[in-house]
């Protein structure tokens, strides 16, 4: 049993220490206020106690009750804007999900009431996900029922699962070691349960266990390409044909303008959307009504390899625009 | 018996309101106790988790719909509103007497909807789960809360209209007590926020019961949508359940401070900035929930701006002690306990509205902690120091003031050792709504069960104490505290029309310096 | 006492109906215009409003009514807005509500 | 109606003022009731504006133009009720209540015959529910279509409902004693369900052609 006393647990990401920072001033913030509150009621109670000779209260006159307030309050924004401000700029980094393409691509499906994960290898795991040490993990998730949240508590990380949508989120872990992965969202009867361990290792060791775990499955990548040609998206999207529809590679995480004149940033969700719903979004310069639906003909797990293999795309060279 | 079913006397309705209430209270607490009692071990021995799932639904449920919103509008705010403003009744009396016909027939649903196997959604009902996914009686439970909204709904009318245009001559906006104002703004959100929740309860039950896809993801629907109607509501509707506690310590810290109200025209203005910024800022719900980055940051920053207003509430309390004459009676022992508890329990909240704590904190103990420290530490604090200052002037009888401390003591004892401890689990990382968790959280949950026991026995009291009063307490008298407002210028309790000649009020509120010395003997430190 | 109607006199009520009639027939001829869809959805919900603005201000009378009433009835707009702004605001981010 | 004024208030216009009010208050709430809706359609618009542009077409604008007109009528019969309700002209009243009544009455009729005109040709909103990876498509935009107008037509079917009580009454009742306000409060409320619909028509009907 480890002791009560320990607040938050072990840091063991690269943002959790600062978030740390954030939340521990949050608190003696909060703390100082409240004990002030508290000693202030207790000094009055004492002082200004009803006795013989103070039955009546004195009052304030309304030049210092405006004066007070006015102040008050301008303490109070000023603390609540630094709070805010504080809270924000380090959400910013916890949330932005770096774009380098040395991160370690992972998928992860949510269902009642399981975790599975797909490495970019094509290597699958139950409940249970290795990572390497000091390399930017970014995760791909999706649900295939109901919400569920990947909560890392050692990471200071949450993000919701919805289903029908493409979530991503990143971390970078800094120690070796195994860390509670825990659903945060209530989805039902076993939502206590649905829990998995994350196991982080030393990067060679991570490359040790991900080559030698290689099943025969093709990585998820190849596995997309495969599958990209099974259904024939070549057709259109073959850099000489260019002209019937845009070209795939160099798109993941670049902002691509839409005929209405908007744009959107071309991330997981986004090529999710283009294949199910390939007429709500349509690229600037091309037609509507062209690129055929794929709802129905591809499901959850496929859609993460398409994704995938466009994603592996990102970087492909030779491509000219 | 039958006069009372049928009676449109605010009072009257309102203490059918105490009694229906007090119900579901003893319910929703009874049902947390067995929550405490599972939550003691780490395993789930002592239900199934699915019935746990269907115990702390029912208690959120219960809790939220049929108790805290409800509880100081409908009952307090309906026997006192009339009074303070010098009026015979409600705008609207036959309205009112619905309203609570629809409050019953709402709670009997939902009531039906748990008998006949319970709802296991939590009581934030997301899609897809409560549409698609659970197999509990949803439609009927969504139907009970929905007649719940719609009695929400009347009585916020009523208020506002009565407000507006039955006001005792020479009652001027400015010249209304600290209470009316908090009970105003709590009507608008009610009348403007519960039709959000309404409607969005009515597609829930469409879309489970006609397989009408509306947030169903695979038919185009959103899940976030429904969060972004639910909180719409929801967050207001915390407001709902701290706005007319504010108005009750607002009226007792100036009573037994013995002094005007530090601020009056601040405390009844931060009354409706709160009711106003606290439409803006539900998206404080869904940080991690997938909602746009842009939304996030929008939102966070509008949960500090609506802590603005509370704030000045906080410190106009403690002007108005300051250079009192601070009579220590049980009621203000829960005025001192409910700033206190609000202090913690908003500033935490402060924690959750800032983004990157709130990724961690989100959907723990932390939460579950922060919102009990407001809505039991805080608003039911304020319920029931507002119950016993008014009790000699609704019953006609005074309690033991003995007892009254006793009680207030161990429920302020009670509640830190209860929710405390949850704010360490929270922020250890021990997700909420689970019936089991890993055996390193044993300790502060088992201290935490065992202060929920201290906590019941405070509650059992006051009911016992005051039933006792009702037969064995001296009479009160007009006016025991001495406290200024027109509801203490009529007999105790009132006639059925409140007053025998309508008042004229002439003065400003809050004279005390000027009011009557407290006829009350024996007790407090005078 | 007092019997004074709030209701508008059924000239103006005549008028009223006339012009209403009158932008019904603009919001269908509209439709069928090739305009941008984007000027399309403007157009036909001004009109829309338009519309809403005459039966409120002539048959509600609600310029007519205190400002306490005239108050509650913009607030409820006001939130409407609010509402619709920021969802659509969070749809058109990450096709998130 | 036909009460004298009611326990808390002085006189008639303190009332009416009151009720007014109160009346105005509620409409508040079904604003945002309705809210609820558009914001709902909206984002689905937005979101995919693919399924507008796609089944708008399949209902029938010439038919919704009738019942607009039909709304607007009855608005306007209606305005004229709660006057003559306040001059205490009995028989007016009456007459112009049952106009309005049966200009409400024949926009359900048509829309209930709509109604029976999408169920024929398979345009209904259930999704199939066994069917993976349905995706948004016909029951989606039929979705919207019935919930929509299906609130909208229950709070005329409400109307209708206050309408005739309010008719019975005023027939009952010698026309010294009619009273205006119960007859604006539910005017208010008619107008308002007229309103509601001024929206729904372009949204739902002509979308069709709006979008892209
Ligand atoms: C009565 C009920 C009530 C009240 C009044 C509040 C008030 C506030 N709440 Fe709370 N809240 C809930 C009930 C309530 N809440 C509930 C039920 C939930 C969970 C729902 C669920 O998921 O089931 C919740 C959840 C919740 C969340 C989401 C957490 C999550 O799920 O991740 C957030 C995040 O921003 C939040 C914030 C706030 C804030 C900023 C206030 C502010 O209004 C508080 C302002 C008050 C103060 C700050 C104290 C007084 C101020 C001073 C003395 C000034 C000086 C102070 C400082 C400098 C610190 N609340
Ligand atoms: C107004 C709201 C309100 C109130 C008053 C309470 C009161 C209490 N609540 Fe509750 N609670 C909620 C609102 C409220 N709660 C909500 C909204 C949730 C979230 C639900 C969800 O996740 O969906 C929640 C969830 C919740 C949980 C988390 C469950 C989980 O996430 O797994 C817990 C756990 O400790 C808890 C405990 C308690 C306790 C110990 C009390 C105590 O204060 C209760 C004390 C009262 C009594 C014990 C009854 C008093 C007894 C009598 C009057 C006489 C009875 C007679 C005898 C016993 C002889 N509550
Ligand atoms: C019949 C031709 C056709 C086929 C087959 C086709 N597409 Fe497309 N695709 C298009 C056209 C045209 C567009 C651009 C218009 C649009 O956005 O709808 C497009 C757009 C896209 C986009 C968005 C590209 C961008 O630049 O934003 C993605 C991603 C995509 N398709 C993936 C696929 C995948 C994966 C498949 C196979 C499963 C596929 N497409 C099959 C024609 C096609
Ligand atoms: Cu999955 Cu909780
Ligand atoms: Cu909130």
């Amino acid at each position: 049993m480890s002791t009560p006393f320990e607040l938050l647990p072990a840091a063991a990401s690269a943002t959790s220490v600062a978030v740390d920072v954030v939340v521990l001033l949050v608190f003696a913030v909060i703390g100082v206020v409240s004990l002030g509150v508290l000693l202030a009621m207790v000094l009055f109670v004492v002082r200004y106690r009803r006795r013989p000779g103070n039955l009546t209260g004195r009052g304030h006159d309304l030049a210092t009750i405006r004066r007070f307030e006015f102040t008050w309050c301008g303490i109070t924004a000023a603390v609540f804007l630094g709070l805010f401000v504080l809270g924000a700029l380090e959400f910013d980094r916890v949330e932005r999900v770096p774009a380098g393409a040395e991160a370690v691509d992972i998928s992860v499906t949510a269902k009642r009431w399981m975790w599975s994960f797909q490495h970019a290898n094509g290597r699958r795991e139950l409940s249970r996900l290795h990572v390497p040490a000091g390399r930017v993990v970014r995760l791909h998730l999706t649900s295939e029922d109901v919400i569920h949240s990947f909560y890392v508590p050692a990471f200071r990380l949450k993000q919701d699962v919805v289903p029908g949508w493409l979530r991503t989120a990143w971390f970078r872990a800094t120690a070796p070691g195994t860390y509670a992965l825990a659903c945060a969202e209530y989805c039902g009867t076993e939502h206590a349960l649905m829990r998995a361990e994350v196991v982080v290792m030393e990067a060679h060791n991570y490359d040790r266990w991900l080559a030698q775990g290689d099943d025969g499955r093709p990585p998820l990548a190849a596995a997309g390409r495969a599958l990209f040609e099974r259904l024939d998206c070549g057709a259109c999207h073959e850099t000489r044909l260019r002209r019937r529809a845009p070209p795939l590679e160099g798109l993941y995480g670049r902002a691509v303008s839409l005929r209405d004149g908007s744009s959107v940033l071309a991330d997981d969700d986004y090529i999710r959307r283009s294949i199910l719903r390939p007429d709500a979004e349509v690229v600037a310069d091309y037609q509507g009504g062209v690129m055929p639906t794929y709802a129905g003909l591809v499901d959850d797990d496929e859609l993460l390899l398409l994704v995938a293999y466009i994603r592996s795309l990102a970087h492909a060279e030779g491509v000219s625009p | 018996m039958k006069s009372w079913l049928t009676t449109t006397d605010h009072k009257r309705i309102a203490l059918l309101y105490l009694g229906t209430m007090t119900l579901f209270f003893t319910l929703g607490g009874l049902v947390a106790t067995v929550i405490r009692v599972e939550l003691a071990t780490a395993a789930s021995d002592l239900v199934t988790a699915d019935t746990y799932n269907r115990l702390f639904t029912l208690h959120g449920v219960i809790m939220v719909f049929f108790f805290l919103i409800p509880s100081i509008p409908t009952f307090l705010g309906n026997y006192l509103l009339p009074l303070m403003l010098g009026a015979p009744d409600l705008a609207f009396p036959r309205l009112n007497l619905a309203s609570w016909y629809v409050f019953v027939a709402g709670g009997l649903l939902t009531l039906t909807a748990m008998v006949a196997g319970g709802l296991d959604t939590g009581w934030t009902f997301y899609t897809p789960y409560s549409t698609t996914f659970s197999d509990s009686h949803v439609i009927l439970a969504v139907l009970g809360v929905f007649l719940a909204g719609l009695s929400s709904v009347f009585t916020g009318i009523n208020f506002i209209v009565t407000t507006h245009r039955l006001r005792a001559p020479g009652l001027a906006w400015l010249r209304l007590p600290l209470f009316v104002w908090s009970l105003y703004a709590t009507s608008l959100i009610l009348v403007l926020a519960t039709p959000v929740l309404a409607m969005t309860l009515l597609l829930v039950a469409i879309e489970r019961g006609l397989h009408v896809g509306i947030f169903d993801p695979e038919a185009g629907g959103s899940p976030l949508l429904f969060q972004h109607f639910f909180w719409f509501y929801s967050h207001p509707a915390v407001y709902i359940m701290i706005l007319p506690g504010m108005g009750v310590i607002s009226e007792l810290v100036p009573c037994f401070s013995r002094n005007r109200p530090f601020g009056y025209g601040f405390v009844a203005a931060s009354s409706l900035a709160i009711a106003v910024f606290g439409f803006l800022v539900w998206g404080h719900h869904m940080f991690v929930a997938g909602q746009s980055y842009f939304a996030s940051v929008v939102f966070s920053f509008l949960s500090f701006a609506v802590a603005v207003p509370s704030g000045v509430k906080v410190f106009s309390w403690l002007g108005t002690m300051h250079r009192g004459s601070i009579w220590l009676t049980t009621p203000m022992i829960y005025a001192l306990g409910f700033i206190a508890l609000f202090t913690i329990g908003g500033g935490t909240g402060l924690a959750l509205a800032m983004l990157a704590v709130d990724v961690h904190l989100h959907d723990t103990y932390f939460v579950v902690a922060h919102f009990h420290t407001i809505m039991v530490g805080g608003m039911l604090m304020a319920y029931l120091g507002g119950l016993h200052f008014w009790w000699p002037k609704i019953s006609g009888r005074l309690y033991s003031e003995r007892w009254g401390r006793i009680a207030a003591y161990t429920l302020f004892i009670g509640f830190l050792l209860t929710f405390l401890p949850q704010f360490v689990l929270g922020t250890q990382g021990l997700p909420r709504r689970t019936a089991s968790y890993p055996p390193e959280f044993q300790f502060l949950q088992g201290l935490s069960s065992a202060g929920a026991t201290i906590l019941a026995v405070g509650y059992v009291l006051p009911g016992v104490y005051l039933l006792a009063s009702l037969v064995r307490g001296r009479p009160a008298g007009d006016n025991p505290w001495g406290a200024t407002g027109l509801e203490w210028c009529t007999s105790s309790p009132p006639p059925p029309h409140n007053f025998v000649r309508p008042p004229v009020v002439t003065d400003d509120p809050y004279d005390y310096p000027r009011a009557p010395q407290p006829t009350i003997t024996g007790v407090g430190d005078a | 006492m007092n019997h004074e109607s709030p209701a508008p006199t059924i000239a103006a009520a005549f008028l009223a109906l006339l012009a209403l009639l009158a932008l019904t027939a603009t919001t269908v001829a509209l439709a069928f215009l090739e305009l941008p869809p984007a000027v399309h959805v403007a157009l036909a919900m001004s009109i829309a409003a338009i519309k809403a603005g005459l039966v409120v201000a002539v048959f509600m009378h609600l310029m007519r009514e205190a400002p306490a009433t005239r108050l509650v009835a913009l607030v409820s707009v006001i939130l409407l807005s609010i509402l619709m702004l920021l969802v659509v605001v969070d749809v058109r981010h990450l096709g998130g509500g | 109606m036909p009460e004298a004024v009611r326990e808390p208030f002085a006189d008639p216009a303190h009332q009416r003022d009151a009720v007014a009010l109160g009346m105005w208050a509620f409409l508040g709430q079904e604003v945002l009731f309705f809210g609820v809706l558009f914001v709902f359609y909206t984002s689905l618009r937005v979101r995919h504006p693919e399924l507008f542009a796609a089944f708008a077409p399949r209902l029938d604008w010439r038919l919704a133009t009738v019942m607009t007109v039909a709304l607007l009528i009855s608005s306007f019969t209606m305005a004229l009720a709660v006057r003559f309700a306040f001059t205490r002209a009995r028989r007016s009243l009456v007459l112009a209540l049952s106009t309005t009544m049966i200009l409400g009455a024949a926009f359900l009729a048509l829309k209930g015959w709509e109604y029976a005109h999408h169920f024929e040709h398979g345009e209904t909103p259930q999704i199939d529910l066994a069917g993976l990876g349905r995706g948004p498509g016909l029951a989606t935009f039929f979705g919207v279509y019935f919930v929509l107008t299906g609130f909208h037509a229950l709070h005329v079917l409400g109307g209708l409902g206050a309408l005739g009580w309010l008719a019975v009454a005023a027939w009952r009742t010698p026309a010294s004693d009619l009273r205006g306000s119960p007859v604006m409060a539910v005017g208010l409320y008619w107008h308002f369900v007229d309103i509601v619909w001024l929206f729904l028509f372009p949204a739902l009907y002509l979308a069709g052609r709006l979008a892209p």
